[in-house]
C-alpha cells in the first residue's frame, strides 16, 4: 500500500495540478487567483504533511510528550500562509481597480479594450 | 436592523467572547499555540462580525481608518524597537535574552513583546484591507 | 555596531517603511527620511564590501540563534556586491524621485508609495544577505508585494493589469521556489546554504533533489525574467511610475540572477549542476534565445520604455550565457555585468523620466526633435546607450570583452559572432531612439518643453557619469566581481 | 624642455581645449571663427614640437591609464604616427579657414555644432596616430566614427540622413563585427596588443587562425573602404565640402589606411604576413578594388561622387602596398597617404569652390567654367596631375615606389594594374578641366570677367596645390622621416 500510503502527496500532486491549471486556462482575473490560491495551498499541505511523524503530537512541549511532529515546517508555513494572504488580498485590490477602470475582468475584453484605443 | 434582533443579541453576546480570545491567543503564544498573526486576526474577525451587523460607519467610529492605519504601522515600530534594543544591550538583532537580567525572563518578555507587535500589525492591516474594501462602492 | 552591519542593512530600511508610512500627510518628509534611509543602506553595503574585500565571509546570527536552527545572515565577495548594486541605485534614485513622483503619483499617496519602495528596498537587500533557504522566499515575497503595489501606481490604466500578471507570474515563480525549499528539506534537514552545501553531496544521487532542482531553477527564473518566462517584464516596466522602473530594472531581475547562482553553486554545488545535470546545456540555448528575440523584438518597439525594458529581457540573457560557460571567467563576466547593467540601464530609464516628465509619454513619435529643448537629458541617453552597447571607454565594454573572453576559451566561436552581431541589434534600437529625439523635426506644440529640472537631470547624470568612470577605472568592478566569483565557487582563482 | 608625455597630451588636449572655448564664444561669430584657425595652429605647432625628437630616433610615450592588467590606453609616436599627425594637423589649418569661408558662401547653418564636432574629429585622428597599441587606436577610431557621423548629417535633410545612416553603420558595423573580434581573439592568442617593431604574433599565433585575422582586420578596418565594404564613402558625400576635404579626403579614409599599415607591420610583422594565406588574396580584393572603383569613378557625373571613388581606389592603393610584404612597396604605402592627402585635399577644396561660387555639382554642367574660375581650375588640375602621379608633382614618388615594389615582388598582375588604373586615373580626373577650359559655356550663362568663390575658399585650394608641386621636392626628406618605420617593414 505504499502507493496509498503517500497519499497526502497525491493530494498535493491533484491541487498542485488543479490550481495550475486554473490559473492558465481561466480568463477571469478572480478565478485565477482562487487557482493561484489552490496551487499555493498545495505547497502548503506540502509542508505540513512533511513534518508528520508517526504516533507524534501537535508540536507543542508537553511534560510527557517524546514524539512530535517537526515545528519547524509548521513555523515556515505559517509564514507563508500569511504572505499568501497578502498576495490574496493584493491580487484582489487589483482586480477591483481593473474592474474599476475597464468594467470587466475578463482578461479577453480587456486586451481588446486596450488594443482599440 | 430591529427586524435580525436574534442575530444582535446573540453577536453582542459572542464579539466580547472573540475578543477576550484573541487576547488569550496573544498572550498564550509562547506557552501553546498561539500568536501575534492568530490573535490579530481572530480580532479583526470581531471587527467584521460588528460590521456585518451594525455597518461600516459605527464600524469606523470605534476604530477609525486612520488610526487602523498608524497602528499597522505602529506595531512594526514595536517589533524593531525591540530589536533594537537587543542590540543596543550588547545581543544580536532580536537575541532577547540581554533584555533582563534574567535569561529566560528575558527571552519571555521579548517574546511577548514582538508578539504585540505583531498582533497589533496584523490586526490593523486586517482591518484596513477590509476597511478598504468594503468600503468601495462600483461608480466610485 | 559594525558587528550589527548585516542586520541594520536590512532592518533601517524595514523599520523606516512604516515611519514612512506614518507620514503620509507630509510627502516632502516623507521622501527626506526615504532618502536619509537609502543613503545609510549604501554607506552600509560599502562598509560590508570592505569587510569582505579580502576574501573574509560575516557571519550573523538572527536572535542568536545559531544556525542551522535560526536565521543566519552570512555576507561574502558575491553578495555584498549584489548590496552595493541594490544600495547604489536607490541612493541615486532618491533624489531623482523628489519631482518625479510629485508628478506621477497623487499628493495622499506618496508616503505610502515610498513605504512600498522602502519595503521594496528592503526585500531585495533581505534576499542577498540571508543565508537561510526559507528567508530567501518570505524576502522575495515581501520585494514583490510592494513591486506589485508601485507598479500599480502608475498613471496608466494597464499599469493595474501588467501589475496584476507580474503577480500572478511572481507568484508561480516563488511558490516553485518554495516546493524545492521543501524538496532540499525533506533530504537535508536544514535550510541554511551552507549547511544544504555540506549535506547535498549525500544525497544527490537522488530524485527527490533533481525534482528541487528543477523546481528552484524554473521558479528563479521566472522571478529573473529569462526567456521565455519573460513575458511579465516588458509590461511591468513600461507602465510603472519611472522611479520604478528605474529601481526595478537595475535591482530586481539581478538579485534574482544572485539567488539563482547562490543556489547553483554553493547549495547544489558546481559538480552537481554542471556535470551531474549539464544545467550549461539547457542554460546556453535559452540565454542565446534570450539574447537574440527580445533584441530583434526590442528593434520594432515604438515605445522607449518598452524598447529598453525588451532590452533588459536581453541582457538578462548576457548575465545567463556567461553562467552557461561553467568557468569561473564566464561566471565573473556575468558578475560584473549585474553591476554594469544596473547602472547603465538606471541610468538610460532615468534619463527616459526625464522625458517623461516633461513629456508625459515616450513614444517615439512624441520625442520627436527632444533634443534640441533637453539636450543634456538626451546626451545622458546617448552615453548610457553607448554603455548598453557596449562601446569601449563604457561600463557594457568591459562586460563584453570579458564575456568574449571567455567565449573563445571554451572555444565557442559562434557564441562570440551572436555576441557581436546583437550588440549591432542594440546599436539600432539605441539609434532608432537618438534618431527620433536629434534628427526628426519637433511637433508643433513641442516649443514649451523645457530642459528636465535639475533634480532629475543631476542624479541621471551621477549613474552616466558612473557608467563612463567605471568603464574607464575597471578595476575596481572586476576586482569586486573576481572576488565575487571565487566565493561563489569557494576556491581561489588564478585570473 | 617639455616632457614627451605633456607633448603628447597637449597634442590631443589643444583640440578640445578649443572646442570648449568655441563653445564660449558661439555668440560672436568672428571670435569664434579666429578660435578655430588658432586652435588649429597651435595644435600643429604642438605637433610639429615632436618632430625633432622622433627625428632624433626617439620614440615619444605616454600611458594614460589602464582599463585592466594589460590593456591600457596608451601613447607612442612613432614614424608613421608623426606623419599622419602631421599631415592632419597642418591640413586642418588650412581646411579651418577654407570652412569658414565655404560656411558662409554655402549659407549652411549650425557653424558652431560644425566645428566642434570638426575639433573632436581631429582629436581622435591624433590618437589614433599616437596609439601605443591596438585598442587604444580601436578607441579612436570609434570616436573619429562618432564625431563625424554629425558633420555627415550636417545638412538634416531626408538624403544627408541616409547617407550618414550609411556611413554611420558601415562604418560601426565593420568595426564591432570584424574588427573587435579579430581584436579580441588578438588578446587572448597572442596576449598583448602592443604596437611592436616585428609583429607580436609570429609564434604565439597559428597561420591558419591569423590568415583568418587578417580578412577580419582587412574588412574590419571599414574606413580602408575595401570593396564590398566601400559604400559609406560615397555615402558620405552628402557632407559639407570641408568635412570631405579634411575627413573624407585626409583624416578618417587615411586613419583607415594608417591603420592597415600599422596592423600589418607592427601587429602583424611583414614576415609573418608572407606565411598567411589570405595575404594575396586580401592584395587581389585591393587590386580589384582599385580598379573596379576607377572604372565606377568614370561613370560618375557628380563630382564629389567621382572623386568619392577616386578616393576608394587610392586607398587600395596603400593597402595592396601593405600587402605586397617589401620595403618600396611599404615606403611607397607611407608616402601614399602624404600625396595623394595634398592631391585628394585640393579637388575636394575645388569642388566646394564650385559649388559656392556656381551651386554646380555636376561635371556636365561645368562645361566652360575655367574662364569664371581659372585659379580654381588650375589648382584642380594640379591635384588631379598629383593624383594621377604626374612630375613634377609628390603623387609621382608614391606610385614609383609602389611599382617598384610590385615588380621587386614578382607582381606582374598588380604591375599591370596599376599600369591600367593610372590610365583610368587620367580618365576621370582631366574631362572635368578639359570641359571647363576648352569647351564653351552653356547659352545663357556668358559671363564676363572672373568670379571666384570668397577668397577664404580659393587661398586655401592654391595653397593645397602649392603644396602639391612642393611635395616633388620635399619627398626625400619624408623617405627619411620614414626610414625607421621602413627598416621594420622590410625587415
Amino acid at each position: 500500500m505504499t502507493w496509498f500510503g503517500l497519499y497526502s502527496y497525491w493530494i498535493v500532486v491533484v491541487l498542485m495540478m488543479v490550481g495550475f491549471y486554473i490559473v492558465i486556462a481561466q480568463g477571469n482575473l478572480v478565478k485565477k487567483i482562487v487557482g493561484l490560491n489552490i496551487f499555493q495551498t498545495s505547497a502548503f499541505i506540502f509542508f505540513i504533511s512533511l513534518a508528520w511523524r508517526e504516533d507524534g503530537t501537535a508540536p507543542i512541549a508537553l511534560p510527557d510528550v517524546t514524539e512530535y511532529a517537526n515545528p519547524l515546517p509548521h513555523v515556515l508555513i505559517l509564514t507563508a500562509i500569511v504572505v499568501g494572504v497578502a498576495l490574496t488580498a493584493m491580487g484582489l485590490a487589483l482586480v477591483v481597480r481593473v474592474h474599476e477602470a475597464y468594467g470587466s475582468i475578463e482578461e479577453d475584453d480587456i486586451h481588446r479594450q486596450d488594443e482599440q484605443q | 436592523m430591529n427586524r435580525y434582533i436574534v442575530l444582535r443579541v446573540i453577536s453582542s453576546l459572542m464579539i466580547p467572547i472573540i475578543l477576550i480570545y484573541a487576547f488569550y491567543i496573544q498572550f498564550h503564544g509562547e506557552y501553546s499555540p498561539g500568536g501575534g498573526f492568530q490573535a490579530g486576526i481572530v480580532f479583526t474577525a470581531a471587527f467584521v462580525v460588528y460590521t456585518l451587523l451594525y455597518g461600516l460607519e459605527a464600524a469606523q467610529r470605534a476604530i477609525p481608518p486612520e488610526a487602523a492605519h498608524a497602528l499597522s504601522a505602529i506595531g512594526v515600530l514595536l517589533f524593531a524597537a525591540f530589536g533594537f534594543a537587543t542590540m543596543l544591550l550588547g545581543g544580536n538583532f532580536l537575541e532577547y535574552k540581554v533584555l533582563l537580567p534574567n535569561d529566560q525572563a528575558g527571552e519571555t518578555f521579548g517574546i511577548i513583546g514582538i508578539e504585540l507587535g505583531v498582533g497589533i500589525t496584523v490586526a490593523a492591516v486586517g482591518l484596513t484591507l477590509f476597511y478598504s474594501f468594503a468600503g468601495r462602492r462600483t461608480g466610485e | 555596531m559594525s558587528e550589527h552591519l548585516p542586520a541594520l542593512q536590512v532592518v533601517i530600511a524595514l523599520t523606516a517603511a512604516p515611519l514612512v508610512m506614518m507620514m503620509n500627510r507630509f510627502p516632502r518628509l516623507a521622501w527626506g527620511v526615504t532618502l536619509v534611509t537609502c543613503w545609510a543602506t549604501l554607506v552600509v553595503a560599502v562598509l560590508l564590501l570592505l569587510q569582505v574585500s579580502d576574501g573574509s565571509v560575516i557571519h550573523y546570527e538572527m536572535g542568536g540563534w545559531a544556525p542551522p536552527w535560526g536565521i543566519e545572515y552570512r555576507v561574502d565577495g558575491a553578495n555584498a556586491w549584489v548590496l552595493l548594486i541594490i544600495g547604489l541605485v536607490s541612493a541615486v534614485v532618491m533624489p531623482f524621485a523628489l519631482r518625479s513622483v510629485e508628478q506621477e503619483i497623487p499628493a495622499d499617496r506618496i508616503g505610502l508609495f515610498y513605504s512600498a519602495f522602502l519595503l521594496a528596498n528592503a526585500g531585495l537587500l533581505g534576499i542577498a544577505i540571508t543565508n537561510d533557504a526559507f528567508n530567501i522566499f518570505v524576502f522575495f515575497e515581501i520585494s514583490a508585494l510592494a513591486s506589485y503595489a508601485l507598479i500599480a501606481m502608475g498613471r496608466d490604466r494597464r499599469a493595474m493589469l501588467s501589475s496584476y500578471q507580474y503577480l500572478i507570474m511572481g507568484t508561480v515563480g516563488t511558490t516553485f521556489l518554495l516546493i524545492g525549499i521543501g524538496f532540499l528539506y525533506i533530504m537535508t534537514g536544514t535550510l541554511n546554504i551552507s549547511d544544504l552545501a555540506m549535506r547535498l553531496p549525500e544525497v544527490t544521487e537522488t530524485r527527490t533533489i533533481r525534482a528541487a532542482f528543477a523546481f528552484i531553477a524554473v521558479g528563479i527564473s521566472l522571478k529573473l525574467a529569462l526567456f521565455p518566462l519573460h513575458l511579465w517584464l516588458p509590461n511591468a516596466y513600461s507602465f510603472a511610475p519611472s522611479m520604478v522602473t528605474v529601481f526595478l530594472s537595475a535591482t530586481a531581475t539581478k538579485v534574482a540572477i544572485y539567488v539563482l547562482l547562490r543556489f547553483i553553486y554553493t547549495a547544489f554545488g558546481f559538480e552537481f549542476s554542471f556535470e551531474e545535470l549539464s544545467v550549461a546545456w539547457v542554460l546556453m540555448p535559452l540565454a542565446l534565445l534570450g539574447i537574440i528575440i527580445p533584441s530583434v523584438i526590442a528593434v520594432f518597439q515604438e515605445d522607449v520604455k518598452r524598447l529598453l525594458a525588451y532590452s533588459s529581457v536581453a541582457q538578462v540573457g548576457y548575465m545567463i550565457l556567461g553562467i552557461s560557460f561553467a568557468t569561473a571567467l564566464g561566471l565573473m563576466a556575468s558578475v560584473v555585468h549585474l553591476f554594469n547593467h544596473a547602472i547603465t540601464k538606471a541610468a538610460l530609464f532615468m534619463a527616459v523620466g526625464c522625458l517623461v516628465y516633461r513629456l508625459g509619454g515616450v513614444s517615439l513619435s512624441r520625442i520627436a526633435g527632444v533634443a534640441e529643448r533637453m539636450p543634456w537629458t538626451m546626451a545622458a541617453f546617448v552615453v548610457a546607450g553607448l554603455s548598453l552597447i557596449g562601446v569601449p571607454l563604457t561600463a557594457g565594454f568591459v562586460t563584453k570583452w570579458h564575456l568574449l573572453q571567455a567565449a573563445l576559451m571554451e572555444g565557442l566561436w559562434p557564441v562570440a559572432v551572436v555576441l557581436l552581431v546583437i550588440s549591432l541589434v542594440a546599436t539600432v534600437y539605441i539609434w532608432k531612439v537618438v534618431e527620433a529625439a536629434y534628427f526628426r523635426p519637433a511637433p508643433e506644440d513641442a516649443r514649451e518643453i523645457r530642459e528636465a529640472p535639475l533634480s532629475l537631470l543631476v542624479p541621471t547624470w551621477v549613474l552616466t557619469a558612473t557608467t563612463i568612470i567605471f568603464g574607464v577605472w575597471a578595476q575596481f568592478p572586476i576586482s569586486a566581481a573576481r572576488n565575487a566569483a571565487e566565493a561563489l565557487l569557494g576556491v581561489p582563482q588564478s585570473w | 624642455m617639455v616632457s614627451d608625455a605633456a607633448l603628447i597630451y597637449w597634442a590631443m588636449a589643444v583640440p578640445l581645449l578649443g572646442m570648449l572655448a568655441l563653445i564660449a564664444a558661439s555668440r560672436w561669430a568672428v571670435l569664434r571663427d579666429a578660435l578655430v584657425v588658432v586652435t588649429a595652429a597651435v595644435m600643429f605647432g604642438v605637433v610639429l614640437q615632436l618632430l625633432p625628437r622622433v627625428l632624433a630616433g626617439e620614440r615619444p610615450s605616454a600611458t594614460l591609464f589602464e582599463l585592466f592588467p594589460g590593456l591600457e590606453i596608451a601613447f607612442m609616436v612613432e614614424p608613421l604616427g608623426m606623419v599622419f599627425a602631421l599631415l592632419a594637423s597642418g591640413l586642418w589649418i588650412i581646411t579651418a579657414l577654407y570652412a569658414i569661408g565655404y560656411m558662409r558662401g554655402a549659407k549652411e547653418l549650425h557653424h558652431t555644432r560644425f566645428h566642434v564636432y570638426f575639433c573632436i574629429a581631429l582629436f581622435s585622428a591624433t590618437g589614433i596616430a599616437f596609439s601605443a597599441n591596438m585598442f587604444s587606436l580601436f578607441v579612436f577610431y570609434e570616436i573619429l566614427t562618432l564625431s563625424t557621423y554629425p558633420l555627415v548629417a550636417h545638412k538634416g535633410n531626408e538624403a544627408a540622413k541616409q547617407g550618414a545612416r550609411t556611413y554611420l553603420g558601415l562604418l560601426l558595423g565593420t568595426s564591432i563585427g570584424l574588427m573587435l573580434p579579430a581584436l579580441i581573439a588578438t588578446w587572448w592568442l597572442a596576449g598583448t596588443l602592443e604596437f611592436t617593431p616585428g609583429g607580436i604574433m609570429a609564434g604565439r599565433v597559428d597561420p591558419a587562425v591569423g590568415t583568418i585575422l587578417l580578412v577580419l582586420f582587412m574588412y574590419g578596418i571599414g574606413k580602408a573602404a575595401l570593396m564590398p565594404f566601400h559604400r559609406w564613402l560615397p555615402s558620405a558625400m552628402v557632407a559639407p565640402t570641408p568635412v570631405s576635404a579634411l575627413l573624407h579626403a585626409v583624416a578618417v579614409v587615411k586613419a583607415g589606411v594608417f591603420t592597415v599599415l600599422k596592423v600589418t607591420v607592427y601587429l602583424f610583422g611583414l614576415d609573418y604576413l608572407e606565411l598567411l594565406g589570405s595575404t594575396d588574396i586580401i592584395l587581389y580584393v585591393a587590386v580589384f578594388t582599385l580598379l573596379s572603383a576607377s572604372l565606377v569613378a568614370i561613370q560618375k557625373d557628380n563630382l564629389k561622387a567621382r572623386l568619392a571613388y577616386s578616393t576608394v581606389s587610392q586607398l587600395s592603393y596603400i593597402v595592396a602596398a601593405a600587402m605586397l610584404v617589401n620595403e618600396f612597396a611599404a615606403l611607397g604605402g607611407g608616402m601614399h597617404i602624404v600625396m595623394h592627402a595634398f592631391g585628394k585635399i585640393t579637388l575636394f577644396f575645388c569642388a566646394g569652390a564650385i559649388y559656392v561660387a556656381t551651386k554646380k555639382t555636376e561635371i556636365s554642367d561645368m562645361n566652360g567654367l575655367g574662364r569664371r574660375m581659372p585659379v580654381t581650375f588650375c589648382a584642380f588640375f594640379l591635384g588631379a596631375l598629383c593624383v594621377i602621379g604626374v612630375p613634377p608633382l609628390g603623387g609621382v614618388w608614391s606610385k614609383w615606389h609602389l611599382l617598384m615594389g610590385a615588380y621587386d615582388s614578382g607582381a606582374q598582375l598588380v604591375v599591370l594594374a596599376l599600369i591600367i588604373s593610372t590610365l583610368l586615373n587620367i580618365a576621370y580626373l582631366i574631362p572635368p578641366v578639359v570641359r571647363a577650359f576648352l569647351l564653351p559655356p552653356p547659352k545663357g550663362e556668358e559671363t564676363a570677367g572672373v568670379r571666384e568663390a570668397p577668397l577664404l575658399c580659393v587661398v586655401p585650394l592654391s595653397l593645397t596645390a602649392l603644396g602639391c608641386l612642393a611635395l616633388f621636392v620635399m619627398a626625400g626628406p619624408l623617405a627619411e622621416l620614414l626610414r625607421p618605420y621602413l627598416s621594420v617593414a622590410g625587415g
